[in-house]
């Protein structure tokens, strides 16, 4: 990034996200064997098997997602920037910061929480093993209303906009996204088989469509940033000192 | 044919599919009691995809579509009815 | 998916020139972007679909069994209460396109009508399963069926939100975008086109 | 005269905030000699059932209970800073907004399996380690957001325009060096004791003076914007000549 690079705080926000979800990749999957996750209807003993064998992917993993939890900011504030881009009411560029940002609590970190205190005394009583274990993958999958309303929202901009910011298809990609938090729900009534919570319609198809989602949002904001034409002009407070940069459509508060 | 009466055909044609589908589930039933039955599995599906590819062709109107749009939603109706036969058969197998 | 999106005219582009110059020009009705929509989500039923049959042959007894519990009737009544909806809807995109908007209003609500009388129906049919005992967590045969219709109500439940769009367009003489009237359309078609293939996965296939 | 637009009265809540901080600190019998993960059940339950702890528990962490969010304001007043800077998008404090929920929000969750714990001290003492162990678990853990504040903070300064910078320059250093502190404490269940247990060196002191110094800096130098941003408003802000 040129330091003079007009779009450098637009690229510094994508690159952090594409950083962020290759640590969630990482960390994720190989690295705690949260992800896929393991099955629900699994004993104490099983349950406390899994934390025992776990026990520094566990610790060392969710340590990386804490340290770096916080870049999940940068990618909230770029989608939230796009919708300011759009000629829609800011209402809905705060909407999507405020849900997205609280989601990071029950969505991620207290799932990291639960399975870090598990993996912590290996040896606890089985029974409190499996509450913990309970807890942290049942917050993780069972988080759905602010991922829903989000995707809505972020769809509802899209599609009502008129600068074209975003393509439509991808506004309409948004409300499959928003479904599968709809079907994600049963994860909290079974224990096994297809809506468990990794089940293959609950886990895998979910996780297919989230991928996709994932993959179109990032190349679509990519776009936006290329397109972006700030041009070599001064900086907003030269030209106007007071409240300055009301012409670019993020900067007015 | 002209353009108010073809919805009206093709709805006739649609429905009398339907209807046909109670003759073949009365067809395969044992005196009130289900009986598994592939053939009657194959028809269901097959039907099905005749009537998804009408629903394509005229009400979505694809008929007067891009060559391309043509071809995918062809494509998609296959590629439905090569998942739904094989996961049937494949469960079959494998029970 | 992009290709299709790129493929057709930019959202918002006025087609009516090549429509007036006599030409008529293939194109994709309403905005080429809803079709991704369309695709996508036909693929993500086929994936629930074939996990359904996959089980569904897996363990054939039990599955038969609980069907007998649902009435092919009720599934047939709901299938034709779909389609008569999509014909109207079909009117109704016709009737815009040749500016008769009295007549497209028209053919929405009765579109409206029919995508009403089929929500009526399922509630009933649900109503009546739960009395009977069947219910979300009977069994796998139950589970599959009210995910599946349940999953298909929300998207009917999305379709009078999309209906209720073309209604305004219709409504307001300086709205009247035949391109939005167009997608939503395409929409409605789609939530017909997916309860086609429930029912004969849950009613009739053996 | 600049209209009195309350930030100033935010500003000034934050002394009454520092006073419930450091009460809570010093009332909570666990932080001043902090407790070890290696005590046994029959310790951390003796710790909540012990009656003079057990009010001092309490106490302090219904203290807590009002502190964190009390933090809210500062940070929209540092939020609001960052919005002076000479950015040519809102992405930067967009970011400190998506933190500032965040970081608080978590301190409360540990702060009720603190409570959790303190409720009913008289349960089976495995029951009370594990509330214990989420409680310490959650609050040591909890520096995600702090880390990823800082560092916007330090890159906000370093994308501003350099002669006319809202933070000076040490500002974007401290906040650079507060995060690498705060970096140890996420890895906090390494060990249940040496300098990496949640007693230890790193993730309790270091963290927890990282966390304390960061409050102060940052309200100070907040608040010497907020008065020198007062007292240049009678000139016009281009009076501050930039070389055309």
């Amino acid at each position: 990034m040129r330091r003079n690079n007009p779009k450098r705080e637009l690229w510094f926000a994508w690159y952090t996200t594409v950083i962020f979800y290759n640590f969630y990749f990482i960390v994720f999957f190989p690295v705690t064997h949260a992800q896929p996750p393991p099955h629900p209807y699994w004993s104490d003993a099983l349950v406390a098997n899994w934390f025992g064998h776990n026990h520094h992917g566990l610790i060392i993993g969710f340590g990386i997602i804490f340290a770096v939890a916080g870049l999940t900011a940068p990618q909230n504030a770029l989608i939230a920037y796009s919708m300011r881009r759009m000629s829609v009411s800011r209402v809905f560029a705060w909407s999507y910061l405020v849900l997205y940002s609280v989601a990071a609590i029950p969505g991620l970190l207290l799932l990291c929480v639960a399975l870090s205190v598990g993996a912590l005394r290996p040896a606890r009583d089985p029974a409190q093993l499996h509450w913990l274990y309970d807890f942290g993958l049942l917050s993780f999958t069972g988080t759905m209303g602010l991922f829903l309303i989000g995707s809505l929202v972020w769809m509802l901009a899209i599609l009502l906009d008129k600068n074209r910011v975003l393509p439509k298809w991808f506004g309409y990609l948004n409300l499959c996204n928003a479904l599968t938090e709809v079907v994600i729900a049963p994860a909290w009534i079974f224990h096994a088989g297809v809506f468990s919570w990794n089940g293959l319609i609950s886990w895998w198809v979910d996780i297919v469509v989230f991928g996709i989602y994932t993959g179109a949002f990032l190349t679509q904001l990519r776009k936006l940033i290329q397109r972006e034409d700030f041009g070599d002009g001064p900086l907003p407070e030269l030209t106007k000192p007071h409240r300055a940069g009301a012409s670019l459509a993020g900067t007015a508060p | 044919m002209n353009a108010k009466v073809r919805p009206l055909v093709i709805w006739l044609i649609l429905s009398a599919i339907t209807l046909g589908y109670l003759a073949l589930d009365s067809s395969a039933d044992d005196h009130g009691a289900y009986r598994a039955s592939s053939v009657v599995t194959t028809i269901a599906i097959g039907l099905a995809l005749v009537k998804v590819r009408l629903i394509f062709r005229e009400f979505m109107q694809v008929r007067n579509a891009p060559a391309l749009l043509c071809r995918i939603t062809d494509l998609w109706v296959l590629l439905i009815g090569a998942a739904l036969l094989g996961s049937y058969f494949i469960g079959l197998a494998a029970r | 998916m992009t290709e299709i999106a790129e493929a057709g005219p930019p959202p918002g582009a006025d087609r009516q020139p090549a429509e007036a110059a006599g030409k008529p020009a293939r194109h994709i009705p309403g905005q080429p972007d809803m079709w991704v929509l369309v695709l996508f989500e036909a693929l993500v039923f086929t994936a629930y679909f074939a996990v359904y049959l996959y089980h569904r042959s897996a363990y054939s007894g039990l599955f038969l069994r609980s069907q007998a519990s649902l009435s092919p009737w009720l599934g047939t009544l709901d299938t034709l209460l779909l389609l008569t909806s999509s014909m109207f809807m079909l009117r109704c995109v016709q009737a815009a396109r040749a500016g008769a908007f009295r007549s497209a209003m028209a053919n929405a609500h009765l579109t409206g009508a029919m995508g009403a009388a089929f929500l009526a129906s399922k509630i009933t049919e649900w109503f009546l399963l739960v009395h009977g005992g069947h219910t979300f967590t009977s069994n796998q045969f139950f589970m599959y069926y009210f995910f599946l219709t349940g999953i298909h109500l929300l998207h009917l439940l999305i379709g009078f939100i999309i209906l209720g769009v073309i209604i305004y367009q219709l409504r307001g003489p300086r709205r009247r975008s035949l391109e939005l009237v167009e997608t939503c359309a395409t929409y409605w078609h789609t939530v017909d086109l997916l309860w086609v293939l429930i029912f004969s996965l849950l009613y009739v296939v053996r | 005269m600049k209209r009195a637009d309350g930030e100033k009265i935010l500003f000034w809540t934050l002394p009454v905030t520092a006073v419930i901080w450091v009460s809570a600190f010093f009332l909570f019998p666990g932080f001043t000699h902090p407790m070890s993960p290696s005590m046994t059940a029959a310790q951390v339950a003796a710790f909540y059932r012990d009656p003079g702890n057990l009010s001092r528990i309490r106490a302090s962490m219904i203290l807590f209970n009002w502190f964190a969010p009390a933090l809210i304001p500062l940070l929209m007043l540092i939020v609001a800073q960052v919005r002076r800077m000479a950015h040519r998008t809102p992405i930067l404090s967009y970011c400190l907004v998506a933190c500032s929920a965040g970081g608080p929000a978590i301190f409360l969750v540990a702060d009720l399996f603190w409570l959790l714990a303190a409720f009913q001290p008289a349960r089976d003492p495995q029951l009370t380690v594990m509330f214990n162990d989420l409680a310490w678990m959650t609050f040591t853990t909890a520096v995600p957001f702090l880390i990823a504040q800082s560092l916007f903070i330090a890159l906000a300064i370093y994308l501003d325009r350099p002669d006319r910078l809202v933070f000076r320059r040490w500002v974007a250093l401290f906040n650079i060096v507060v995060a690498v502190a705060l970096v140890p404490a996420a890895f906090t269940g390494l060990a249940l004791s040496g300098p990496m247990a949640w007693n230890g060196l790193l993730p309790f002191w270091v963290k927890n003076i990282a966390i304390a110094a960061w409050i102060v800096v940052m309200s100070v130098v907040i608040g010497q914007n907020l008065y020198q941003r007062a007292d240049g408003q009678a000139q016009p802000a281009a009076a501050e000549a930039v070389p055309a």
